[in-house]
């Protein structure tokens, strides 16, 4: 896109492009210098700043054809005055697994961007997604179309599965338990149709992380969560263990941090010990001695349910369905339980309704029997304390 | 027909050959120096990673740019963490030190590895959503002036410290489970279009989509109206309706949550709560709200123990000592009054003055 | 009352006369030897456990002159079967504060009791009261001025103060930091009305424990639970402490729990500290070492309120609304404190409502700003995670 | 006019004299065998008390008989405890060793003091209440009858286990709050007497006391009707409506709640949780439940540490543990589905297998 107007002043945003971290300001004007929706930008913002007040509205639904999301549609609330940002729509891009691209690739997504839209980007979007912030409706379509020729798809939007995300996993990080950018890759392309076309009560998201330390924050914002996890014994390098001690470490303290008392260390043999059965894999153990501990090496998921942020009944944070489950290529296991909780919540769920929410309703117990799993201790920290149990017919007598 | 369904690109086409070859090999890590990781393998190979920041919003240009650096010193390989920074796949040890050396020319900010303060993951704001109480952007460039020193490594903290910008109570990302999250709030009902609502509001939809049951038909008007005692300000009737609207610029404003964390590392995930409940709009600086989160970090890093998250040493030390120590006022807001809240009311005598 | 007829075989609960601990079938018998209501509920009784259920229904409103309650009415559901079960009233008898008798009083009311009951008590109900387990609508009133003679009242029932309860205090207990036992008799003396003339929406009970201990378990079962506490140091002798320690206490052990590790053991010194800002007061270091440590001399309650079984919200226990209040007779504040509360609830509150409940159920917030208190952090665990906070009118700028 | 408003009996008037000296001045005490209590006081006075177990539910004869005792050794002075056990105050040390062996030949048992089992905190059951599932008694004395020797000081336990009994989910004591409760439950939905209550059912008051809303009006019938799918047993409003009965004796019987505390000793008050969702009534001996309770005290003292209460116990190693150790299966009834219910779920990947 070329440019003609000059950008009115923004004598409040020019502030933020003074001080130490990288300014959002500088980048919308860095675009302005080429495109007009980012001046529409720049102008509609500064009056944000000086009304404190947001200029944008949602209008009817804009996307491209086939999809029933990937789209968010924008629409200033002042056209008039901000006749360039008066449509503003993000194209919700499904991010490369792991966040990894080659330079090769982001050219020629900017050089598209640049073509079709404002020239400003997310990267990335809360839930993982590439946002192209900013074009018209009339652009959607070739955007998309030039989009898919460098492989770029859209992500989900709407009552779909939305873009999955997950952490590096075994690419860059010695701690997965799990392949998760193949997880993420394979499920991804797996459930296209899913993602594609909304046909769900609300949004339904998917996060992988490779261990529990959660770096894709999978737990507090995935209606599933996977969580790689392992069942047998931390794996031991007592060698390494003790050069961490001859460095310095106070392994009295590293051992009092354990949150279940699994982790003992004798002094007087220089050993660490490890109790299995009583490991939870906090990783703390792992994580403040990675060159001594690893992760075990029967390898799986944990499946955590209902993450959510807190509309409309509070914020969730996702809880164990599954303990462990195996989780190798083609996951069909995975698979296979996805489909029946999107069923079930299809089936059972309200407009609006998160699964989380949906589970609180018509309760967990309930849940479980609709999706075919048996109650464990470890779905919960703690059994019921009030007395209202639920009986049902079959479980009685029947009589009078 | 365009092509449709054909997903994402093949993250194997996008990974450089080191990692390739030892890909589900890592064997550990370390941090030779703040921002930067150094990734050994079972094969003895080796990868450093040199993580910078982002303003998340980026324009072509910078995505360029980011592309020319990595071409020269990665083979063009890069990648983007979960929190929005950009990090340069060293293979080549030999280029390390040149990368970091035009890093730092350009001006680039390298860090936020380990022991810090990283990007603060933040929504759009002003800039794009038609909900935003607040400009998430400019809270976060703000807050990371001033935090910048944490991110570089010039000054410690005790453990990782998540900050969360969010700017309504849909709280995009994870502000419910972040060390300290802004989120924007309103502090007034929603006002009806009365007009408007004759014409387009779904009565029975509108009355439905209220938790608290705050909205009641006004037949004379053909519209609804809202109970002032049970409206929570949520805004979920505007999102429903357009003839509501919440918007309030003299009164909406951001409110400051701590202690919450997604690890399962040590201790459980947890929420976060609220410290501040309210501060005014202030851009383009929102000077209350710098200065309450550098407040609330440097509290929490003279007084937790090493490793300790905000939501481990509050935890350890209990709520009441934290509002004293953080010296900040308790108020009716703190208490609880949705679903849950009596399970957070404290049912033991033990407590400290 | 004297006795004609011969009690029917009980095969089954003769079965539990049998063991070692004392039965409660010997003692029915025992009643039955001279009581034809005893006799009938052994009878009624055996039935039940032959059939496995219940033989009790609620009838009429049964009473004493100038009181609405203290009399728990009682019918048989079969009288043709057990005519002698026909009516079976309990009378709830205010207990002594700390259940402390003399042989003579005792006596006094046994005699009463033969002549006008059963024979049979509950020593005591689970509120506090002497039980006195079945008579008929006729003797109440005789049953009633006799005892008045002995200066035996009755205690509440119905939507009123029920009787209150406590520990023996300073009676018994080193640990006591308040006069239990007179806290008890003074409010009880001065909310007679109240405990007599249900005026209530439901129950409401208050007991006393002079420690944390609860030994009255008065947070898990009363609306307000006046626990003594203190708030300063805790006194410590070392030279007892010592001797704890050359007698094989484990010092280490003892402090680890200490919940807020306010206690420390310096071995070489052979000293404890305690860290008087972080002790909870929990009683564990004191409960261990009673000749060594002693409660604080700054002493009070702390108040907690909400306290109840689970009908019909679930179960709740109390929660702190005064941390620290002194206890001095004649405990105007604390009667100040219950007065408003109970003013409030009494406003408030819905038929069949616990205080727990209604607070619940209109906010913790909504509930101090009535009764006049200020929030504290000490009310809580936890601040609130949710983002539906409630803003008054008068709170924000008006407009629009 | 008869006198009213009296109040109880001036606690004053029942105080042995060396307790009315030494009031509020007792210094320490001890535990010099099972059963008794020796505190000694800042004057360097002393009490001896001496526990004897009752069946709380008792006759004249009993109160006539310890007062007897009361006389011959304590001069007339005795007291109950908060758990319906008896105590001797014994001020001259001569008469304690006289006292005892008293005891002993009358075949009371002397106990329930420190770390032991004291008495069971039950109701009034087949006894006394319209309301009772189950009898509180019987269920009482075949529990102590088996656990004697944990009361008598014969076999020991880690620490205090409060046990409680309550005939219906009333729960008349402390049974939420208790290391083991044993609790009468219904398992079918009360049962409408549709004549009966076409004349004498409240109508709108019986369907405002179900709190799940499962009662709705039946106009046909002029009586109401009760959704099984939202029934939770509670009875409530079977106390609203004479019409609506739901004893069945066939599936009555009682649930097992385990971890339970009221003291704040060490750690915070905690609900008991469930154990054991059903065992049928079978009196006399409910052998079933007595097995239960004493597998559970046996399981719980053999695997916990000195001083831990059965909750805490729990809370150290986890309820999925507990489960296995103590061989109990888990299944729907344990998850929780009321109120907060959420709160209970695991919301961590932290679990033991
Ligand atoms: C763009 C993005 C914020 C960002 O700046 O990164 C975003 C933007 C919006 N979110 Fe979000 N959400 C975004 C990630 C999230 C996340 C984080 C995540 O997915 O990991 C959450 C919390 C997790 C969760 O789903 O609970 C999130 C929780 C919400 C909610 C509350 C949902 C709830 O159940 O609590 C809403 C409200 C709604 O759905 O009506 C919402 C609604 C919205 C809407 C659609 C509101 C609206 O109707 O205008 C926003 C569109 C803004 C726009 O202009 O594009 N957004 N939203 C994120 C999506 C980018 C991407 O695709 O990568
Ligand atoms: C690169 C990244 C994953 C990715 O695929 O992008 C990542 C990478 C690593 N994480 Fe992470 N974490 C990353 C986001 C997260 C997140 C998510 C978030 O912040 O939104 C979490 C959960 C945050 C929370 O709990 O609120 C996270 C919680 C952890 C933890 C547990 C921290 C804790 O003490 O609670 C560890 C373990 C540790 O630090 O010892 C960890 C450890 C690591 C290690 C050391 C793993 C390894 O051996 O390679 C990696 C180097 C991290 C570093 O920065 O020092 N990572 N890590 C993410 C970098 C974000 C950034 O730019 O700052
Ligand atoms: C007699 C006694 C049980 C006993 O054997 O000791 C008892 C017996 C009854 N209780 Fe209770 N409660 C007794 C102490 C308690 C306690 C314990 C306490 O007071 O410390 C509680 C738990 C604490 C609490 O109040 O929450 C208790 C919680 C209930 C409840 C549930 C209340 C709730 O809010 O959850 C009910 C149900 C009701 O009120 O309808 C109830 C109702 C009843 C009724 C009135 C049920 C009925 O309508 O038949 C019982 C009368 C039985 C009878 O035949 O006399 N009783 N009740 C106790 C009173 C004796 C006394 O005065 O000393
Ligand atoms: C006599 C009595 C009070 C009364 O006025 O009647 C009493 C008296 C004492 N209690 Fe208690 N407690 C009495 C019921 C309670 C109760 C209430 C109950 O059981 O229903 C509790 C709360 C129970 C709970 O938490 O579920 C109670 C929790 C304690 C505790 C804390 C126990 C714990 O570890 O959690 C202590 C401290 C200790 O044991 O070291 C304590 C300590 C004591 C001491 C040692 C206090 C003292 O220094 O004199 C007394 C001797 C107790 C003993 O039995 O060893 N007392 N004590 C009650 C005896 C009941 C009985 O016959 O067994
Ligand atoms: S979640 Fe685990 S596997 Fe994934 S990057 Fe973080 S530490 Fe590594
Ligand atoms: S992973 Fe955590 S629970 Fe397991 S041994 Fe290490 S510190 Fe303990
Ligand atoms: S947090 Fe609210 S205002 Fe901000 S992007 Fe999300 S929905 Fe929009
Ligand atoms: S803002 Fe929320 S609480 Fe208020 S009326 Fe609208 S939906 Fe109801
Ligand atoms: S509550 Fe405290 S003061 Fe009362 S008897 Fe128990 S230990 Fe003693
Ligand atoms: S009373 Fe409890 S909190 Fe206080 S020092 Fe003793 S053990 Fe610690
Ligand atoms: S627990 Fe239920 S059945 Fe037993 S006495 Fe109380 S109300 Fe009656
Ligand atoms: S038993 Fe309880 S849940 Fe069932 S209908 Fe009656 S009041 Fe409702």
């Amino acid at each position: 896109m070329d440019v003609e107007k000059k950008v009115a002043a923004t004598p409040l945003l020019d502030e933020l492009e003074k001080g130490d971290w990288p300014s959002f300001v500088t980048e919308i004007k860095k675009a302005a210098k080429t495109s007009k929706m980012a001046q529409g930008l720049l102008e509609q913002v500064e009056a944000s700043y000086v009304e404190k007040t947001g200029h944008w509205k949602h209008g009817g639904i804009v996307g491209v054809k086939g999809y029933g999301g990937g789209v968010v549609g924008r629409y200033t609330d002042d056209p008039d005055r901000f006749p360039d940002a008066r449509e503003f729509h993000t194209m919700r891009v499904n991010q490369v697994p792991g966040f990894f691209y080659t330079s090769e690739k982001l050219r020629a997504l900017a050089d598209i961007w640049d073509k079709y839209g404002s020239g400003l980007y997310n990267m990335h979007g809360s839930t993982g997604d590439i946002i192209l912030l900013g074009t018209t409706t009339e652009n959607l379509q070739p955007c998309f179309d030039a989009l898919g020729e460098i492989d770029f798809d859209l992500g989900g939007s709407g009552g779909a599965l939305r873009t999955l995300s997950c952490c590096c996993g075994e690419a860059r990080c010695e701690k997965s338990c799990i392949d998760a950018m193949d997880m993420m890759y394979d499920l991804t392309m797996y459930y296209q149709n899913e993602m594609h076309r909304p046909a769900w009560p609300y949004k339904f998201k998917i996060k992988i992380s490779g261990c529990p330390n959660d770096c894709a924050a999978a737990s507090a914002r995935s209606d599933m969560a996977l969580i790689g996890t392992w069942r047998d014994a931390i794996q031991v390098n007592q060698e390494e263990v003790r050069k961490y001690v001859a460095d310095g470490m106070n392994m009295v303290q590293v051992c009092r941090k354990c949150p279940t008392e699994a982790l003992g260390w004798d002094e007087k043999n220089q050993t660490l010990s490890i109790k299995t059965e009583d490991c939870v894999r906090c990783m703390h153990c792992i994580n403040v001695m990675p060159k001594a501990l690893r992760i075990g090496k029967e390898r799986g998921i944990t499946v955590q349910i209902g993450g959510k942020a807190p509309v409309v009944k509070g914020a969730m944070i996702g809880w164990i369905l599954v303990p462990f489950m195996k989780a190798e290529a083609p996951y069909t296991e995975i698979k296979d339980l996805v489909s029946r909780i999107t069923e079930f919540w299809a089936e059972h769920g309200k407009n609006r309704e998160r699964l989380g929410e949906l589970v609180e309703r018509l309760s967990l117990a309930t849940f479980l029997e609709g999706v075919g799993l048996k109650p464990l201790p470890q779905m919960v920290s703690a059994p019921r304390a009030n007395p209202y149990i639920f009986w049902k017919e079959e479980e009685v007598v029947k009589n009078g | 027909m365009a092509r449709t369904d054909f997903g994402p690109p093949d993250y194997k086409t996008m990974l450089p050959p080191v990692i390739k070859r030892n890909y589900g090999k890592w064997l550990y890590h370390e941090v030779p120096q703040p921002g930067v990781l150094r990734h050994v393998s079972e094969t003895g190979e080796e990868l450093y990673s040199v993580r910078v920041a982002s303003a998340r919003l980026v324009s072509s240009e910078f995505i360029r740019d980011i592309s020319d650096i990595a071409e020269k010193y990665c083979d063009g390989f890069l990648r983007f963490t979960t929190r929005n920074n950009v990090e340069f796949l060293v293979s080549d040890k030999a280029k390390l030190e040149p990368l970091l050396k035009e890093l730092d020319e350009k001006d680039y900010l390298v860090g936020g590895v380990g022991l810090s303060i990283s990007n603060i993951v933040h929504t759009q704001g002003w800039i794009h959503c038609k909900s935003a109480v607040t400009d998430a952007s400019g809270l976060t460039k703000n807050i990371m002036d001033t935090m910048v020193d944490y991110f570089t490594g010039k000054k410690s903290v005790p453990s990782r410290c998540r900050i969360a910008v969010a700017c309504c109570v849909n709280m995009c990302g994870a502000c419910h489970c972040s060390d300290i999250a802004v989120v924007g709030i309103h502090r007034t009902i929603p006002r009806i279009n009365h007009e408007l609502a004759s014409k387009i509001c779904e009565i029975p939809n509108t009355i439905a989509s209220c938790p608290t049951g705050a909205i009641r038909p006004n037949p004379k008007l053909k519209s609804v109206e809202i109970n002032h005692e049970k409206c929570m300000m949520c805004g979920n009737c505007t999102v429903v309706c357009p003839a509501i609207k919440i918007m309030d610029p003299e009164n909406d404003g951001v409110s400051i949550w701590v202690g919450g964390k997604v690890s399962n590392a040590r201790s459980k995930p947890m929420f976060s709560r609220l410290a501040i409940p309210f501060i005014p709009n202030n851009p383009p600086f929102w000077p209350e709200v710098t200065d309450a989160v550098k407040h609330l970090v440097e509290v929490w890093a003279s007084n937790a123990r090493p490793g300790e998250r905000m939501g481990e040493w509050i935890g350890r030390i209990g709520w009441e000592r934290f509002f004293a120590i953080a010296d900040l006022p308790f108020t009716d807001k703190h208490l609880d009054d949705f679903t849950h809240a009596n399970t957070t009311f404290r049912s033991t005598t033990q407590f400290k003055y």
